[in-house]
């Protein structure tokens, strides 16, 4: 039944009418604007015109195409692809909360209040000394911490120039100090996928800003030496960032402040439930501890008796986003950690750990297993020893109905298979991606090209990725009668 | 608790199948004397229905929908036609992740490549990106782009006139490369646009480019194609930011104003106020640009069977590929948001965007042709507006005047003074489709009433 | 990636917990109920046990396995199935609206409006002089119908015996008209399709308390004779009772009162674009002439001064459902008629009845043509001259996309295709459509096996009714081990 | 319009291919001289942004949610979990027809099934069928079934005690059906529960069966084994009608009390008050009654292939098939209402649903409890209640004391005068989980200060 939808301009035709809206009630020639400044809808020819039923029917179509947590298993390894709870949502949605970020701050204590309240939950499970709410995701996060870094480092005279960062971080990482205008130095992990004092001592000298460590890393595997690196860097008048975006791991069971952790970042989009939306929007909220505190950027909220306040301007870092960052992001955090609580706030780790390590107990003997350290929230194999590519089998799981893990990453693990189950997913779930997994491997074994040619069941079948960069279609184009 | 599936004999199983007695026995490489801290501060858990009424006391304390407003300043109150919030609420577009793997993320895929098509058209430009953080930071990422571009040319230009918080995000962004100068060209004080002689005087051979905003701070249209001759002229580039992107269906497209890139907010598609976010960067350009372009990009391309299908494209552009050698940082971006752009832009359709974007023009006009009347203000800049306007406050403080009218039930727009301390008398009043005839005479009659 | 997802019941798990609610406060001995009537779980034994995102996956994917408006063409004919705007949804579903029935009036003085309002734009467009909203569907009304035609002819002395109905009339009918106590008389229509006043006069007798007639009929066609039928029936003293499911195809066009019309029931969730629901809930607002006014059902809502006031008890048939009436669906239906208005009344007639001939125009060459009159909202082609049947055709169709036209209906035409497109749907879909008929047919030409196995692609294949008469399997049962 | 996907063009086209000048040609047949009459009197059409300012303006009119309210007597006010209105939302739920093709129809049938197994489990009872308009109807309805199961007899005996509403709609569906009689069996005073003599006495040979309510009508737990035990004497049915399904999982399943039929209203699973409606009738029965219930039922069947699917079935039953014979006239009913039921029921699962029915009976439990200490009201019948009890006003008219209740903002339940002329100082009072123990404490409080 699921047809490819058409694109929308083909579906168009001139006169068709899909809004409803109040006529203008002035004229034309009340204009304000030189001739040469109006458009007369140059280049907006081909805008579409559809009917409002088109328009349910092209949107309700393409939602059939795509796999999602609401639909089914998303093991997709550092994505924590968590259940979005609806009714997060539902309160999001809430006209009330939807004021506009330049309304009197008295008018609009609501909104101040969730965002002071939920900096006092991040910090309370984190154990920094004070969040910025404004970093719009995971990346922005890492970018404003490293600037703080920076800005602190500055104010004691020196900025310093090298970030160091574990080969086995996120893209991200990497990026987000070159732009803070660091140059980054990777350091290798040790053969258990972790950084171990010395050789971070070995790269430890004056121009040393700070290490970025994910932790638990991107091996799901926990940085154990990370009190002795803390204090390393700190000797050496160096910081600790620590990439948070992994926190699921351990919420509730260490607080990164108690660790030695100096700035960090946390992704809402992860591990406090708020949904990706095919790729954002996100949040990525950046605690410090005490003495980072004045750069922190603006806006800074705060309660002064009674009343909230937020300190707008000429603070800090400066501004990294436009207002108050991702506010309704923030409202649905702050509703999941509202509906988490003490009681349960353990037990998000402990079953997503728990999770994650039956699938590495169930799989270990049918799949390479690189690094054998204990594995937190996620496992990561290799497609080592296989007659087929990682990419074969994530595509074969398709057919299955099954979104696959995170592939070829991370970089230091050959044809990595990063699984992350996350603690919303039941055991009859993880059975049956298990089993399915062992089919696969035995299809693998027995016939690699069914593997080679999968998918066969999804609405595209493999696509050719190279010709895309290659033709560069990046924009439907009228054909030409 | 509803989130977790396990139950405890599940938990237990599998526990015994990993031959554990605690699960916290998993937890053992974590430092144990800090490990499992006391959660003694944490409140406990709220079930659905008192969730339910926390909230709702929450968001009676916010009173801001009570009142008229007329605030805008980069953050637009327009309507959203309910089908938007229906479709795009939808879960199977709500709960994906970025579309790793096309086969399962047509849908996504698709409306991501319909949306950079209308973006484009709309801005008159070759090519889009699926989606930046927002307006200020897309503005950065421009400047940043541009330098790329440019190489061997450090110094960024920006307009005065450019929205402050775009300006300060910039200076954050830019601080710490060395390598890169800022230069602020200023503008007109009698018109609020940009001085092209400051402007011609600044362009110099180690220019990479300007970035300036039209609509800017002030509601003015910009010459963009004077301005980009200029920059032309020194071989630089020509940025125009857009913060209301509900201007670009009413103005003349940069793209056929020499325009090279153009970046802004495109939150007026479709995307309500909440209170600053998530809103949605966009960003277009000329076809020369695409491989520098910060963020995800889709393509067509066709399947093992020669079917059409789309997929995250050029991603060797990106961090996950390039880590430091990036165009940006950036990962998750604003992927929904384009979404809900998409469908707000198909269901206004070209008719309804045409009749919406002059209305908003309208309602400012006669704004200012009422106004005018009053010699208590002054509309500072009364040409060449799109929908919003300076208004100069004669007669008393700018805090006074806006009290007074709040105390009515108005908002009456953003106190410049925030901004620049040349406009201690000024305020920002903005006008969109939502404000009714009768809503525009109700605020015209309160400021008449302040004589 | 369809698959079909397990019975909810097999998914279940003792333990797991899909709910949150807040506690009691209070201990179990202040219960006060005798031990006798007190439930300990019996027959609960197996009540599922989910967590949220199991609830939500099971729905979410039971919700791609169906056919809907939403998703595509569905010119079932009979049953209007046009688009079902989302703002009337949303603006049903603000919980101002969602009061209790027995609130004092004053507080309710919004819902005691919409009412209102609603009658009265049902009396604009049909002309009659009163209505009641309180029937649940369209079988409803007509069964109230009939009952305030009994009540009134009782009222004059005698309740007479017999309702006529034409043989192309809706099971609904006869079956309502049987409920009311009548005794039902089937009456031929003629070779076109229609009844024509001498056959009725030929059933004319003292015992005839009304005729039936449905208007446009089932075929689509107008019954041209209705005035002079009224006027036969009304000389009779007998009534017409107008079955108005089909008013799509002359809303604006035509006032029912105005052709004599004593009574008639409308449906909301046809001609007033609230949804289906995958078989309701509707709501069939029933409306009559002056004279029938007192037998009205009650609650009766009426303005009085400044305050809306219903007569809730002891008033005209008495009651024949609880409350209202289906509340929020009557707030559909005139968020409806507000959007649509004075300007597009004539025009959702007009295009309904255009598509629907344009179609017939299309293929009335391929297809045969029982009845040749005029069509108006739909059109009835026969499968007589094909060596497959309308069965056949139907599921194919499904293995297109389309949903299938109402089959075997009316019953007076041998294998009906009953073809209804409404107003909602564009000259593309059409054409689509007539083309994927033509291909189905050439098909059922060249290779009629195709279609008797078909449908091919659906998430389950052509369904065994008969084994399911036959097993009567009607609800899940455990499994025993 | 955008409801109208034809533009002007298609029109024209399609006018030729129809070879017509004038879309009114279509319309020929109709009387020409009342066709096209003038729409003067309809008003305009209005667009969507006044639609909601125009229905925001008649929402405020209804000041009902400002209040505490104990109503009940039929329509329950229980708490819906947000899981339950998004999932029901989706327009694949909300858009299509009746099943008539089950093969595009899984999603749709197979939640009725479940639903169907769910209110098997909850009444006891063999078979469910997939819904009824409403509790009243569904009495009605009831009544029809007995009449036809039990041929020749021709009394239907209703229990005095039944909720009213429901007692005037089965007297206006069997009013004209000359062959049948209603015999109305009275309640004691004392306990508000059927009067077993008067059954005694009423029930006799000609007796099809009895419909009686539990929890009745004041709240009251029957002891439906004795009367089904009496009426089985007789030969007669035993029919019990249930209001209020929040008492089905706390109360003894009828099926284990010897009742033949379980009929009632289960708005209170997931549908809001709505003002009354849409709401849920429902249907279960011993096996013996399947081929005479009136309604949609779903049954499991195999496709060609031998994969398990749903389908209607038993459609012999009913009007498209069997006409004036059918068991009943229904066609369209409630599927979407019994489709958010069984969310509701699969979501607060068994533990859920236990605890929500207890929490009911044991707020109002202690509202009786702490009611006694106040001599100016009485309750009337506090022994064997589910979650609604009758309350005697002893110091003033019924009428003054819900009137100074509502003026502290709190809306004390259903007068029962409206109902019974016996009951004139009397309050039907109800307590469902949305109630705390705050509003409870607040009610006797506010109670306790019209002393
Ligand atoms: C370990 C890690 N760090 C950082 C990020 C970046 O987060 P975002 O995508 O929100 O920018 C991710 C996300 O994929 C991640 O997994
Ligand atoms: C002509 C006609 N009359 C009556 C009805 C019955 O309406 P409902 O299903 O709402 O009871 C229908 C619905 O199918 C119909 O098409």
């Amino acid at each position: 039944m699921n047809k490819l939808p058409e694109l929308i301009f083909n579906e168009s035709k001139e006169g068709k009418i899909g809004y409803s809206f109040s006529e203008t009630e002035f004229p034309d020639d009340i204009i304000s604007l030189d001739d040469q400044y109006r458009r007369d809808g140059q280049n907006l020819e081909d805008f579409p015109q559809l009917s409002e039923v088109e328009i349910v029917r092209h949107y309700t179509n393409l939602s059939h195409l795509n796999h999602s947590v609401d639909s089914g298993f998303y093991p997709l390894g550092s994505c924590t692809m968590k259940y979005n709870p609806k009714i997060n949502e539902a309160i999001a949605g809430w006209e009330e909360f939807s004021a506009h970020p330049y309304a009197p701050l008295k008018l609009v204590q609501g909104n101040l209040e969730i965002m002071n309240t939920l900096e006092k939950w991040l910090k309370d499970v984190t154990g920094m000394a004070g969040f910025t709410l404004t970093p719009a995701a995971g990346a922005h996060g890492e970018f404003t911490g490293i600037k703080i870094i920076r800005a602190h480092l500055a104010a004691k005279g020196n900025p310093r120039k090298i970030i160091l960062i574990p080969d086995s971080a996120h893209g991200t990482n990497p990026a987000s100090a070159h732009f803070s205008g660091y140059e980054v130095k990777e350091i290798p992990s040790n053969e258990n996928g972790i950084l171990d004092v010395a050789s971070l001592e070995a790269h430890l000298n004056e121009d040393v800003a700070a290490l970025m460590m994910t932790n638990p890393n991107t091996l799901g595997v926990f940085e154990r030496n990370i009190v002795e690196i803390s204090q390393a860097l700190h000797k050496n008048g160096s910081l600790l960032y620590m990439d948070g975006a992994n926190m699921n791991a351990f919420m509730g069971i260490v607080k990164p402040g108690d660790l030695g952790v100096d700035v960090l970042h946390l992704n809402l989009h992860k591990t406090f439930s708020t949904p990706h939306g095919g790729g954002g929007p996100g949040s990525g909220p950046v605690g410090v501890t005490e003495e980072l505190l004045p750069h922190l950027p603006v806006p800074v909220i705060s309660k002064q008796g009674d009343l909230y306040h937020a300190a707008y301007f000429n603070k800090g870092l400066g501004r990294v986003k436009n207002f108050y960052g991702n506010f309704l992001i923030m409202v649905r955090a702050l509703v999941y950690l509202m509906s988490i609580g003490k009681e349960n706030l353990r037990k998000v780790a402990e079953d997503a750990v728990l999770n994650a390590n039956y699938i590495r107990k169930n799989l270990e003997n049918d799949l390479d297993l690189p690094y054998k350290f204990k594995s937190l929230h996620e496992v990561v194999f290799s497609d080592k020893g296989l007659n087929v590519k990682t990419l074969d089998i994530a595509k074969r799981l398709l057919d299955f109905g099954i979104h696959p893990f995170t592939v070829y990453f991370p970089l230091i693990v050959h044809g990595a298979m990063m699984i992350e189950p996350t603690e919303t997913e039941s055991k009859e779930t993880l059975d049956i991606f298990i089993r399915t997994m062992k089919t696969i491997l035995k299809e693998a074994a027995e016939d690699p090209a069914k593997l080679q040619n999968a998918p066969y069941s999804t609405p595209v079948r493999r696509l050719d990725e190279v010709l895309a960069a290659r033709q560069l279609a990046l924009k439907w184009e009228k054909k030409q009668e | 608790m509803r989130y977790f599936p396990l139950t405890d004999s599940d938990r237990e199983e599998m526990r015994k199948c990993l031959g554990i007695k605690d699960t916290r026995e998993l937890f053992s490489d974590i430092p144990q004397d800090k490990a499992y801290y006391p959660l003694d501060h944490i409140p406990p858990a709220v079930p659905e229905d008192r969730l339910l009424e926390t909230f709702k006391e929450i968001a009676k304390k916010n009173k801001f929908s009570e009142y008229l407003s007329f605030l805008g300043g980069g953050a637009y109150r327009h309507f959203i036609p309910e089908v938007v919030n229906h479709l795009s609420g939808k879960g199977e577009f709500v709960t994906p992740y970025t579309p790793y793997q096309p086969e399962v993320s047509q849908g996504s895929l698709q409306a991501m490549f319909e949306y950079q098509t209308m973006m484009a058209m709309l801005t008159g430009m070759d090519v889009s990106n699926a989606s930046l953080y927002d307006g200020g930071t897309a503005a950065a990422e421009a400047a940043l782009l541009v330098a790329r571009k440019a190489r061997k040319k450090n110094t960024i230009l920006i307009a005065r006139n450019l929205h402050p918080e775009y300006i300060e995000i910039i200076e954050t962004y830019l601080r710490d490369l060395v390598e890169l100068k800022i230069q602020y060209v200023d503008f007109e004080r009698t018109t609020g646009t940009v001085n092209l002689e400051d402007l011609n005087k600044k362009v110099c051979d180690d220019c990479a480019g300007l970035l300036f905003q039209s609509p800017n701070f002030f509601g003015g249209v910009e010459d963009s194609q004077k301005i980009s001759d200029i920059l032309h002229g020194k071989d630089a580039l020509s940025v125009q930011v857009v913060a209301e992107a509900m201007s670009l269906p009413f103005l003349k497209p940069a793209g056929q104003m020499g325009v090279d890139i153009v970046v802004g907010e495109a939150q007026s598609f479709g995307l309500p106020l909440g209170y600053g976010g998530p809103y949605l960067g966009f960003m277009t350009a000329k076809k020369d640009f695409v491989r520098q372009m910060p963020g995800r990009i889709v393509g067509e391309t066709l399947d093992v069977e020669g079917k059409r299908g789309y997929v995250l494209t050029l991603s060797t552009r990106e961090q996950h590929i390039k880590r430091e050698k990036a165009t940006s940082n950036i990962c998750s971006n604003e992927a929904w948001c384009a979404l809900r752009a998409g469908m707000y832009l198909a269901t206004m359709g070209k008719t309804g965007l045409l009749k919406i974007a002059k209305s908003n023009h309208l309602n400012a006009a006669y704004f200012v042709k009422e106004i005018k009347k009053f010699p208590h203000v002054t509309v500072k800049y009364p040409k060449n507006f799109f929908n919003e306007i300076v208004l100069e406050i004669n007669n008393m403080t700018v805090d006074d005047f806006t009290a007074k009218l709040e105390a009515k039930g108005i908002l009456l727009g953003v106190p410049l003074k925030w901004f620049h301390k040349d406009y201690e008398k000024a305020v920002l009043v903005n006008f969109t489709e939502v404000h009714k005839k009768k809503d525009i005479d109700r605020l015209i009659n309160a400021i008449g009433e302040l004589k």
